[in-house]
């Protein structure tokens, strides 16, 4: 069972040399610590900036200088900044070749929810919406199971959607998914020591696995 | 040169009333016009809508207003940060509408640029596609969504001169330059105001013609809703 | 009757404190020489640049500083530079108050012709298709009359069409006109010398002339 | 960052096959990507789309490509200034579509930002608007028109850097920008080429992110269509 950290590492070497990637919030930002030296990527952050840097040195932190988790950032030699109606204009038009985002359901036709729970307070979409129905390339990374141990891997969504037949890979805790064309999870890959029959139990949408399936090299 | 210079945040906005709709430019705390937003707490001007990205927090940023409950409505894309903004939406005393954000964006492009609609894909399937046109291009489907129409639009820029160009620093451009060509009036707040001539026309991201008001403002929080660092080595 | 740089001399008299304003190539060009020193307006020239100065010195000419026209130009302090889709952005949102462009025919509801000659080589319509559709305040500076001594104020316009009701005030070498609402020309002014009987004559469309029709004030 | 520098015009054109789509920056003679214009010419690729502003003249810009009947279609919003091209044109060996130039920066911008459509005031009512979808908005009627699907877009800016971030100087900025976010594959040349980093991240009008190729161009002439100057008192 991988935990957030080895999500993330699994995530990280989907990331080809010479990809513009948006990371969401949460594990999608962990990504970014597992992607080797010799892949050059360049991170978009959704409020305008292509080349975000690490966080700032302690002391050196610039209030006008922050990514779309409003954390504090730096920029990298090569980055531009741009308002915010450039930056969805490149994501609609697909120049970010790959984004990475949570999700609390996904639907085995490749539907999404990840942005509103009914009875709770809610904070809205943000970019989430617009990553979802442009991006080419979707990786989720989520957690296969709730904490009652109810699988978030659907036959259909029940909150509320972000998007529709758009995504078509997902990493969780104990798997590497596709979301098939023609619907349904094909598991990849399983965690290390993670059985397949474990996965066919915490997936209740249509799952389809090979006799062997690998499990994932993390290194 | 057209001269918009006004002597402050007070004069800027003196136009502002009871039910008017305003944009406000920012990203979070950042960039966002923080003396108008004072001003507009003083002057004590009540059923407002608000457009902006976020809704600023308890004690910042547009949470300032909401607190004296002077907003009616509040058009967003993520309200995440705030008590009293989510006191006043259980409650009904707030009507809030959250679009995605890059929908936000391009209907304020769409309103500077005389585009009375544009198509974007975001909400497809969704409950925000609720009542509206779709429509599909080379096989895949769009929602139609319409161009802002704002009484006016407040917004911070670094630099500005006195024709109303502005110059943005960093991320804190966001959505200020799409929401200063969006306004019927447009109101900048600027932490330096230089004579014309003083900014090269090459670097000016908001031209003065779609700026009707400008001053320089003072005492900027610029307060960090985050504060990430690494240690120095 | 007026030359082209009377007509011109009575448009800059249009032209308010504080306007943004658009001239097309020709006549409208010479506006710019009118304006009064007191007042204060910036000219948009739609290949990027708000706020046109005079022609550079010689010697100083600047190959990447051009109008709409391709002449060398300055920039003056407070111009701003930006590329051709915010340029008719701010045209098509109204920005600009008045525009103001030739014809070679006008009809009486409004619509205009400039930009085509049925057998003639089409050079193309430029911006002046978007100046039209959009500008809320247009001045037509044009001539009454062609060679042949034959009215370019039609019922209909004969030529292929660049906009249709979008003309509300025009200037030739004998008048200045109003199109009204309800479709028509009404004399406001005519030019030194000129009787509104030979007005008359010159218009083919539909004119309306009170008793009184008072001389321009050119100075 | 990822480096998207090319040896010259030669390789940055490499695949531009016959039958392609090419989108050209430039108005009239000002901000012309010259370098890559001779390449075509000496490539002798032929029955090109071209989209551009203008032509060209008889014996500069794209008026040296019509000059070896390399173009096939052009898509321009003006062709005045071209004895060559008025001949194709009567003759029937070239295909001509005008367009107004806003309607051309406008389906420009719309591929750039992922847009396929927008509506625009433009041609209401003229012969632009045969065959097109007419559609009102507040008592105003639009055209829509398609966003361009340019198989490359070649620009031509002053500075631009190893990372593809370009700046454009003056009104040779024109439709660079917006073309440049337009092509399927982008290709710039620039005057001078800066490694990463020595840009202002503020200052980049076109991020990398658009450019697939660039290069340090040469030799540029520059040529001026209309000298008009004053005296010096």
């Amino acid at each position: 069972m991988l935990d957030k950290n080895g999500i993330a590492k699994r995530i990280a070497k989907e990331i080809r040399n010479g990809y513009y990637v948006n990371l969401g919030i949460g594990i999608p930002t962990l990504v970014a610590n597992y992607i080797p030296d010799h892949i050059e990527v360049v991170l978009q952050s959704e409020n305008g900036l292509l080349g975000m840097g690490p966080f700032p040195f302690e002391g050196e932190e610039d209030a006008d200088l922050i990514n779309a988790g409003k954390q504090t950032i730096t920029t990298l030699p090569g980055s531009s900044i741009f308002d915010s109606a450039m930056s969805f204009g490149m994501i609609r038009s697909q120049k970010i070749d790959l984004t990475i985002l949570g999700a609390m359901e996904v639907s085995e036709n490749g539907d999404i929810a990840n942005w509103k729970i009914p009875g709770k307070m809610v904070k809205g979409m943000g970019g989430a919406m617009d990553l979802v129905a442009s991006a080419k390339n979707i990786i989720v990374a989520m957690q296969h199971v709730n904490k009652a141990g109810e699988s978030k891997l659907l036959p259909a969504c029940t909150l509320p959607l972000t998007g529709v037949r758009c995504i078509k890979k997902i990493v969780t805790e104990m798997a590497v998914l596709d979301v098939l064309p023609e619907g349904g999870f094909k598991l990849i890959e399983r965690a290390p020591g993670v059985s397949v029959e474990l996965i066919h139990q915490s997936t209740l949408g249509k799952l389809y696995a090979d006799e062997n399936v690998p499990e994932m090299q993390l290194d | 040169m057209i001269n918009k210079v006004v002597s402050g945040a007070a004069e800027a906005i003196r136009d502002i009333a009871d039910g008017s709709t305003v944009m406000l430019g920012g990203f979070g705390l950042c960039g966002i016009p923080e003396n108008c937003i004072s001003a507009l707490v003083s002057k004590g001007v009540k059923d407002l809508t608000c457009i902006s990205n976020n809704a600023g927090v308890d004690d910042f940023g547009i949470g300032l207003m909401l607190h004296r409950h002077q907003v009616k409505k509040m058009i967003a894309s993520y309200v995440g940060e705030n008590a009293e903004f989510e006191r006043q939406l259980l409650s009904g005393e707030l009507e809030v509408e959250l679009i995605p954000q890059g929908t936000l964006a391009t209907r304020c492009l769409a309103a500077g640029y005389g585009m009375p609609a544009i198509f974007t894909p975001a909400g497809v399937g969704t409950e925000v596609a609720e009542g509206k046109e779709v429509r599909n291009f080379n096989g895949k489907d769009y929602l139609m969504e319409y161009a802002f129409d704002a009484d006016f639009a407040i917004v911070k820029a670094w630099k500005g001169d006195t024709a109303g160009n502005l110059i943005y620093r960093s991320t804190s451009r966001n959505f200020n330059p799409v929401m200063a060509m969006a306004g019927r009036i447009t109101i900048a707040e600027v932490e330096e105001l230089v004579p014309a001539g003083a900014l090269d026309p090459d670097q000016v991201h908001t031209p003065g013609v779609y700026v009707h008001r400008i001053f320089q403002g003072s005492g900027y929080e610029k307060r960090i809703e985050q504060r990430t660092v690494r240690p120095k080595n």
